[in-house]
C-alpha cells in the first residue's frame, strides 16, 4: 500500500475565543472533511497571525458521532511558520480541525497523505 | 457523428490518425524517487548562499513544486574539507503556488559532515515526513579554504 | 541490468528461510535515525533483484562481477529503492571467513558520478559454518549506485543475490 | 545510435557538458577514467583496466566511432596531462577510430621520455616550447592576455577569430584557442595558435592513406586556418605557416572546446555566466569531421523582445521617432526575409499593454495610435506592424505577447503580491463590466472531501495542475475596469493575459501565442509561477520563457526542477545584447564616452589588455577586433543555448537600434568604411548574428539546422527528464 499526498484545505481563518473549525463552522459537530477513511496521516502547516498561542483540538469520527481526538497548542511569533502532525490510530470517515484563542488571522494548509492501491 | 475533444485546452478537434483522442493514464505508478536538483555550489565566497549560489533574496525557494515528495535526500561530493554550515528552511503554498506568507519554517541546520573529496548523504527531515512544496537549501563556509561543493537532491514520494 | 520481479512473499520467504550468520554492518556512520535497528515498521510494495550470481573470492577486493576496477560499479540505477539486502552462502565446506564492504555513490542525471571515488557505507565479516545461508542489510537507500566487494583469505565461490526494495515507513 | 568513448583522468573535473552535449545529439558515450595524466597510466574501462599503449585498449577503442580526450592544460609547463594518449598518435590502421584532441598538451616542457621517444617524428605541427614562444607559436587575436585564462572563457570575456574551413571554404566566426600560455595558470594567460612544419605538412599531403575520415585520401590535411582580412583596415594577419585545426592522418588535432572543471549540467539549466562553454563549435566540428553521425540534428533558432520600441531621447544618435521606426522596418524586412530562406522562424514579443495600462511612448499600441507621437512616425510603426502580422501569418516572424505592465514597469508575471491600479480590457471573458474573482477564496476544499452545504452556491472549482480546489468567498473585480490586483492566483492571471491576449487581436494579430508554435517570451522572463502557466495553458499556450527565479524582482517562485509542468515549457532564457538594460540602449561595438556598460566591448569584458580602448581611434585594427571578439561571443553563447540548453537565445531590437547607417541600414559590417550617425563604425546586430550563425550552420550540417522553437520544445521532450 503506498500513500499519495493530496491538498485538502488551503484558506484563512479568523481565530476567536469560541472554537471553530477552520471552514468557520461553530456547530461542534459539524465536520471539516467527510469520507476521509483513506487517510493516514495530516500534515497541517500554516502562519501564525500573532504571538498568542491557538488552542487546536482535531476530532474524528463518523456521522454518529466523534471517536477519537487529539488536542494541543500552536505557539510561535506572529507571521511564524508551525507545523502539526496528526496520525489517527485507525481509518476515520470524519474529521474536524477545530482552533480557537485570541483574536488573530490564521492563514494554513492542510495536506492529507492518502493510502492508494499498488 | 464523428468523436471531438478539447485538444490543447482551445481548440476542437476530430478523432483522426494525427489528432488521436489523449488517453490519460490512471493509477500509474509513479517513480519512487525523482531528481530534482544537480548543482555545483562554488564555495570559494564565504556568506551564506543558498545551491544555486542565490545570496540576497531571503524568499527565493531552492526548489519549488515539491509537494508530492515524503522527503528529499541530499547526496553531495564535497572536494574540500573546510568547516560549513547548511540550514534547511521549507514553507507551503497554496495550489496557486503562492506561499502561505513571508519567512521559512527552519526543518534542519547543522555542520556539512565528510572529509576532503568524500561523499555524504543527509535526509530532509531526517525523521518524520515532509510534504513541503518550497525548501530553501542554505551553506556557508566559516573556516578553511574554498572548495566546490556538488550536490544532488533526490525527491522520494 | 535485468531485474527479476519476485513478489514481496518470495522475498520474504526466502529471507526468512535465512536462519544463522547475519552480520550487521559495522563502522556503518548512520547518519539518521531510520537506521534498521529504530524502525518499528517497514512494509515493501515493491521488491527486485538487482543482481545475482558467483563470485570468486581471494585477497583482493573484488566486486561481486569479479572486477578489481575501483570506478565500476555492481549495480546502477538503484535510486528508487530504499533499503537493499544482500543474502547468499558460501561453497565448499571450511568454516566462512570473508569480508565485505558496500560502497555507493551518487550520478547526474547523464549516469556521469558527481566527483571521483565511493561513499563505503559499512563492512562487515561473514563468518558461517559452512553451507549456511548470509544476509546484510544496507540501510542507506537512494544512492545511484553501489559496489560491493568481497575479500578472502582462502579462495571462496560465493554465490549471492542483491535485492532491492522500495518501502513505506510507518512511524 | 554511434557511441564515443570519452577518456579523462578526473571524475571531479570532468565537465558534464560533455555528456549533456552527446545526450541532446542522441549519440551514446562510454567514461573511462585513466589512472593519471602519465604515459603509464592504466585505462580503467568496463572490461577492465587496460594499459595505454597494450593491443587489448587498441581492439576496445575499435568498437568506438571516435575516442575523445577530455583533459587538457592550463599553461605549456605542465608536463603530464594526457601522456598516455601518445601512443594512440600511431594506431593509424583503417579499423582505428578516429582520435579527437581538442587544446592537447604535446609541449616541449613534457619530461617523460617515454612520451618524447613514442611522438610520431613526422608529426607536422611545431611542439609549442614555453621558453620560446615565438618560434614555436602565433599569439592569437592581438596577443594581449586575458586578465583571467581563456580556456575558462565563460558567457563573457570572449577571444574573437575569424577561421576559414578549407575543405568547405567557408568563413566563420568561432573562438579558437589552440593552446594558451601564462605566467600563471589563471591570470593574464595569452590565447596561441599553431605553426606548421611546412616540409612534414607537404610529405604528408602527398602520401596516400586510407580511413575513413580521411576526405581527400591523404595522410596530411589541413582543416582550418586564421581568415586572411577582408579590408586592408584590419592588419590583423597571420602567416601561411600559421593553422588552427589539422587532421594527421585519423588524429584530428583541433582547438580548446570545453574547460575541465566542476561545472555540472543543473536540470533547472540555471547557468553561472562562469560555467557556460562558448567554444563548444570545435566540439560539434570533431565529431562532424569524425564521420559520427549525430541521431538528433539541433534546431537553431532566435527571438527578440520589443519588435516596436522607441527612446524619446537618445544622445548621441538623437534618432527621431520616424527614424527609429525607418531603422526597424528595414531590420524587419530583412529578418522576414531570411526567415523565408533559411525556414526558421524569429519569435517577436510584441509589448503589450500600451492600449490599457500606460501611454509610455516606448510601448507598441502607443508608437501606432498614441497622439505623443508625431503622424509621420506612427504610419512607419504600422507599416511594421502590418509586415509583423504578415509573416506571423506566414510564418516567418511569428509574435506572441509580452507585457511589461501586468506587474510594474519592470517586468512579466507576478511582480510582486498586489498590482496597484490595474486597468483591464473590456469584454471577452474576464474584460469590463464582468465581474470575476481576483483572488484566492477565503476558503478552498478539495472537492471529494468536501461535506454538502458549506460551500455556498457561488463557490467555484478551480484545477491548478494536479490539485483541484471548491474555493469561495473571493474578492471580486466589480464591473469597473481598473483596480488593485492582488498577482498570486488563477484568476488574476486569466484576466492578464486575457488582456494581453485582447490586445493582440486589436493588433491585427490572429492570436496572441506566436501562430501553429503557442508559445511567447515573457517580459524580463518573468513567467510566474503554477498559476500562470496554468492560466497560459487555458489560453493554448505550450511553453514559454522562463528564468530560473521566475517572479522576478518579488523573488518568491522558482521553475520546477526539468522545466517541464505539467507537459507546459519553460524555456531556458538566454539574451545577447551589447548593453546593459541599466544603459538603456547600445552606443555600438564600442564608444570611447559610453555610461558604463553602454557598448558590447564594455558589457561583455571584451577589452583585453585594452587592445581596443586604448587604441579605438588611433588605429582601425581596434574595430575588427571588437567586431570578431562580440560576434564570437554571441555565437558562442547562442551555440550553448542551442546544444547544452535546449533555451531561447534572444536579442532586443531597439538596444543596437541606433548603431547603423542610415543610408544602408542592412549593410554588413566593414569597419570604418561604412559608418553610423555619429561617424564610428556602421553594425546591425540581427544581420550580423543571423549571418554569421547561417555560415555555422551550413558548416556543421550534420549537426545542426535552422529550426523553430516548435523542434526545441519537441527536442526537449525526447531528450530532457520527463
Amino acid at each position: 500500500m503506498r500513500t499519495q499526498p493530496l491538498t485538502l484545505y488551503v484558506g484563512t481563518l479568523q481565530v476567536e475565543a469560541t472554537p471553530k473549525d477552520v471552514l468557520n463552522q461553530a456547530e461542534p459537530l459539524a465536520p471539516t472533511f467527510v469520507n476521509a477513511e483513506r487517510c493516514r496521516a495530516f500534515y497541517w502547516t500554516g502562519v501564525k497571525g500573532s504571538d498568542a498561542p491557538i488552542a487546536y483540538t482535531i476530532r474524528a469520527g463518523n456521522a454518529a458521532g466523534w471517536q477519537w481526538s487529539a488536542s494541543g497548542q500552536i505557539t510561535g511569533n506572529a507571521r511564524g511558520w508551525f507545523r502539526v502532525v496528526i496520525k489517527p490510530p485507525a481509518p476515520y470517515d470524519r474529521y474536524r480541525f477545530e482552533v480557537s484563542g485570541a483574536p488573530q488571522t490564521l492563514h494554513s494548509k492542510i495536506t492529507g497523505a492518502e493510502e492508494v492501491a499498488e | 457523428m464523428p468523436v471531438r475533444f478539447l485538444k490543447n485546452a482551445s481548440e476542437l478537434a476530430d478523432v483522426s490518425w494525427e489528432s488521436p483522442l489523449p488517453v490519460a493514464v490512471t493509477n500509474a505508478k509513479p517513480v519512487p524517487a525523482d531528481t530534482l536538483l544537480i548543482a555545483t555550489t562554488n564555495l570559494f565566497p564565504t556568506g551564506e548562499r543558498d545551491l544555486l549560489g542565490s545570496t540576497g533574496a531571503p524568499e527565493l525557494p531552492t526548489l519549488d513544486a515539491c509537494g508530492q515528495y515524503r522527503k528529499l535526500i541530499w547526496f553531495y561530493f564535497r572536494e574540500g574539507a573546510a568547516d560549513t554550515t547548511y540550514t534547511i528552511l521549507a514553507r507551503v503554498t497554496d495550489h496557486n503556488g503562492a506561499p502561505l506568507g513571508a519567512g521559512w519554517l527552519t526543518i534542519a541546520s547543522g555542520t556539512l559532515p565528510g572529509g576532503a573529496n568524500s561523499w555524504n548523504r543527509l535526509e530532509i527531515p531526517d525523521t518524520g515526513d515532509a510534504y513541503y512544496d518550497q525548501y530553501r537549501i542554505l551553506v556557508n563556509r566559516t573556516g578553511g579554504s574554498g572548495y566546490y561543493l556538488i550536490s544532488k537532491i533526490v525527491g522520494v514520494r | 541490468m535485468s531485474a527479476e520481479r519476485i513478489t514481496r512473499r518470495e522475498m520474504l520467504k526466502r529471507l526468512v528461510i535465512a536462519p544463522v550468520g547475519a552480520a550487521v554492518l559495522t563502522t556503518l556512520e548512520v547518519r539518521e535515525a531510520s537506521a534498521a535497528a529504530l524502525q518499528r515498521y517497514y512494509a515493501p510494495y515493491f521488491v527486485a533483484v538487482l543482481w545475482e550470481g558467483r563470485t570468486r573470492c581471494d585477497s583482493l577486493w573484488r566486486s561481486l562481477k569479479g572486477d578489481v576496477v575501483a570506478i565500476l560499479p555492481t549495480v546502477q540505477g538503484a535510486t528508487p529503492y530504499d533499503r537493499l539486502y544482500w543474502t547468499g552462502y558460501a561453497l565448499g565446506n571450511a568454516p566462512v571467513n570473508v569480508d565485505m564492504r558496500v560502497l555507493a555513490r551518487a550520478v547526474d542525471h547523464n549516469g556521469v558520478p558527481l566527483g571521483s571515488g565511493w561513499r563505503e557505507i559499512g563492512q562487515a565479516t561473514i563468518q558461517t559454518p559452512p553451507m549456511r545461508w548470509f544476509r546484510v542489510e544496507i540501510p542507506e537507500g537512494h544512492w545511484d549506485e553501489y559496489r560491493l566487494e568481497v575479500r578472502s583469505a582462502t579462495p571462496r565461490l560465493v554465490y549471492s543475490r542483491l535485492i532491492g526494495s522500495q518501502g513505506y515507513w510507518r512511524e | 545510435m554511434p557511441k564515443v568513448c570519452l577518456i579523462t583522468s578526473n571524475l571531479t573535473r570532468f565537465n558534464k557538458v560533455w555528456t549533456q552535449v552527446l545526450r541532446h545529439l542522441g549519440i551514446d558515450y562510454t567514461l573511462c577514467v585513466a589512472t593519471s595524466g602519465g604515459v603509464g597510466a592504466t585505462i580503467q574501462t568496463p572490461q577492465g583496466g587496460l594499459a595505454a599503449n597494450s593491443t587489448d585498449l587498441r581492439n576496445y577503442f575499435r568498437l568506438f566511432d571516435a575516442v575523445i580526450l577530455c583533459d587538457h592544460a592550463l599553461t605549456l609547463s605542465e608536463t603530464a596531462v594526457i601522456n598516455y594518449s601518445v601512443y594512440w598518435l600511431s594506431w593509424n590502421a583503417p579499423e582505428d577510430p578516429p582520435f579527437l584532441f581538442f587544446n592537447p598538451h604535446f609541449s616541449t616542457a613534457i619530461t617523460e621520455s617515454a612520451y618524447n621517444s613514442n611522438f610520431p617524428s613526422d608529426f607536422p605541427i611545431v611542439r609549442p616550447n614555453p621558453s620560446d614562444l615565438a618560434g614555436t607559436l602565433y599569439a592569437a587575436d592581438g596577443g594581449s592576455p586575458s586578465a583571467f585564462t581563456p580556456l575558462f572563457t565563460g558567457a563573457a570575456a570572449a577571444r574573437g577569430a575569424c577561421v576559414l574551413f578549407l575543405a568547405e571554404n567557408i568563413r566563420a566566426h568561432v573562438m579558437t584557442v589552440c593552446n594558451a600560455h601564462g605566467a600563471s595558470r589563471t591570470a593574464n594567460v595569452v590565447p596561441y595558435y599553431w605553426r606548421l612544419n611546412p616540409t612534414q605538412h607537404s610529405t604528408l599531403a602527398n602520401t596516400n592513406y586510407t580511413h575513413r575520415v580521411a576526405r581527400n585520401g591523404r595522410a596530411g590535411e589541413i582543416l582550418a586556418v586564421p581568415a586572411p582580412p577582408t579590408n586592408p583596415e584590419d592588419t590583423e594577419t597571420y602567416p601561411s605557416d600559421c593553422v588552427v585545426a589539422y587532421r594527421y592522418r585519423n588524429i584530428f588535432w583541433l582547438p580548446h572546446t570545453i574547460r575541465s572543471f566542476f561545472d555540472t549540467m543543473n536540470l533547472h539549466s540555471w547557468y553561472t555566466l562562469g560555467n557556460w562553454t562558448p567554444m563548444l563549435f570545435w566540439l560539434l566540428y570533431g565529431l562532424q569531421l569524425a564521420g559520427v553521425r549525430p541521431r538528433y540534428r539541433l534546431p537553431v533558432q532566435m527571438e527578440t523582445d520589443h519588435p516596436i520600441e522607441s527612446g524619446a531621447n537618445t544622445p548621441p544618435f538623437n534618432f527621431s521617432y520616424r527614424q527609429q521606426m525607418e531603422a526597424l522596418l528595414a531590420k524587419h524586412d530583412y529578418m522576414r526575409e531570411f526567415a523565408r530562406r533559411t525556414g526558421t522562424a524569429i519569435i517577436h514579443g510584441v509589448r503589450v499593454g500600451g492600449r490599457h495600462r500606460t501611454t509610455s511612448a516606448s510601448f507598441h499600441w502607443q508608437m501606432m495610435y498614441g497622439t505623443g507621437v508625431p503622424a509621420d512616425a506612427r504610419a512607419v510603426a504600422q507599416q511594421i506592424n502590418q509586415l509583423l502580422v504578415a509573416g506571423h501569418r506566414e510564418g516567418t516572424t511569428p509574435c506572441g505577447v509580452h507585457d511589461h505592465t501586468a506587474g510594474n514597469f519592470q517586468g512579466g508575471y507576478w511582480l510582486g503580491d498586489v498590482r496597484a491600479g490595474f486597468r483591464r480590457h473590456s469584454g471577452m471573458r474576464y474584460g469590463a463590466p464582468a465581474n470575476v474573482p481576483i483572488s484566492r477564496g477565503r476558503c478552498c476544499v478539495a472537492p471529494h472531501v468536501l461535506p454538502a452545504g458549506v460551500a455556498p452556491p457561488n463557490a467555484l472549482t478551480v484545477q491548478v495542475g494536479d490539485a483541484e480546489m471548491v474555493e469561495w468567498d473571493h474578492t471580486m473585480s466589480g464591473t469597473g475596469d481598473t483596480f488593485d490586483l492582488p498577482l498570486g492566483n488563477i484568476h488574476a492571471a486569466r484576466i492578464v493575459i486575457e488582456s494581453e491576449i485582447e490586445e493582440m487581436l486589436a493588433l491585427g494579430f490572429p492570436d496572441g501565442h506566436c501562430a501553429g508554435h503557442k508559445y511567447t517570451n515573457t517580459a524580463a522572463n518573468a513567467s510566474g509561477g503554477e498559476c500562470y502557466w496554468q492560466a497560459l495553458k487555458e489560453f493554448g499556450f505550450r511553453g514559454v520563457r522562463s528564468a530560473s527565479a521566475c517572479n522576478e524582482p518579488h523573488r518568491t517562485k522558482r521553475v520546477v526542477s526539468n522545466r517541464l509542468w505539467h507537459g507546459f515549457h519553460l524555456i531556458t532564457d538566454a539574451g545577447f545584447d551589447l548593453a546593459h538594460p541599466s544603459a538603456g540602449y547600445s552606443r555600438g561595438l564600442y564608444y570611447p564616452d559610453s555610461p558604463s556598460e553602454g557598448d558590447g566591448v564594455r558589457h561583455w569584458q571584451l577589452d583585453h589588455g585594452n587592445d581596443i580602448s586604448a587604441n579605438w581611434t588611433t588605429s582601425a585594427v581596434a574595430a575588427w577586433r571588437a567586431y570578431r571578439r562580440v560576434v564570437c561571443q554571441g555565437i558562442g553563447n547562442w551555440l550553448f543555448t542551442t546544444a547544452v540548453v535546449l533555451g531561447g537565445f534572444y536579442i532586443h531590437l531597439g538596444t543596437q537600434l541606433m548603431i547603423i547607417s542610415l543610408s544602408d541600414p542592412n549593410a554588413r559590417f566593414n569597419g570604418w568604411s561604412v559608418q553610423n550617425v555619429i561617424g564610428h563604425p556602421h553594425y546591425n546586430h540581427a544581420v550580423e548574428l543571423l549571418e554569421n550563425m547561417d555560415a555555422v550552420v551550413r558548416l556543421l550540417s550534420d549537426v545542426l539546422y535552422w529550426g523553430t522553437i516548435t523542434d526545441v520544445m519537441d527536442h526537449r521532450e525526447r531528450v530532457l527528464e520527463g
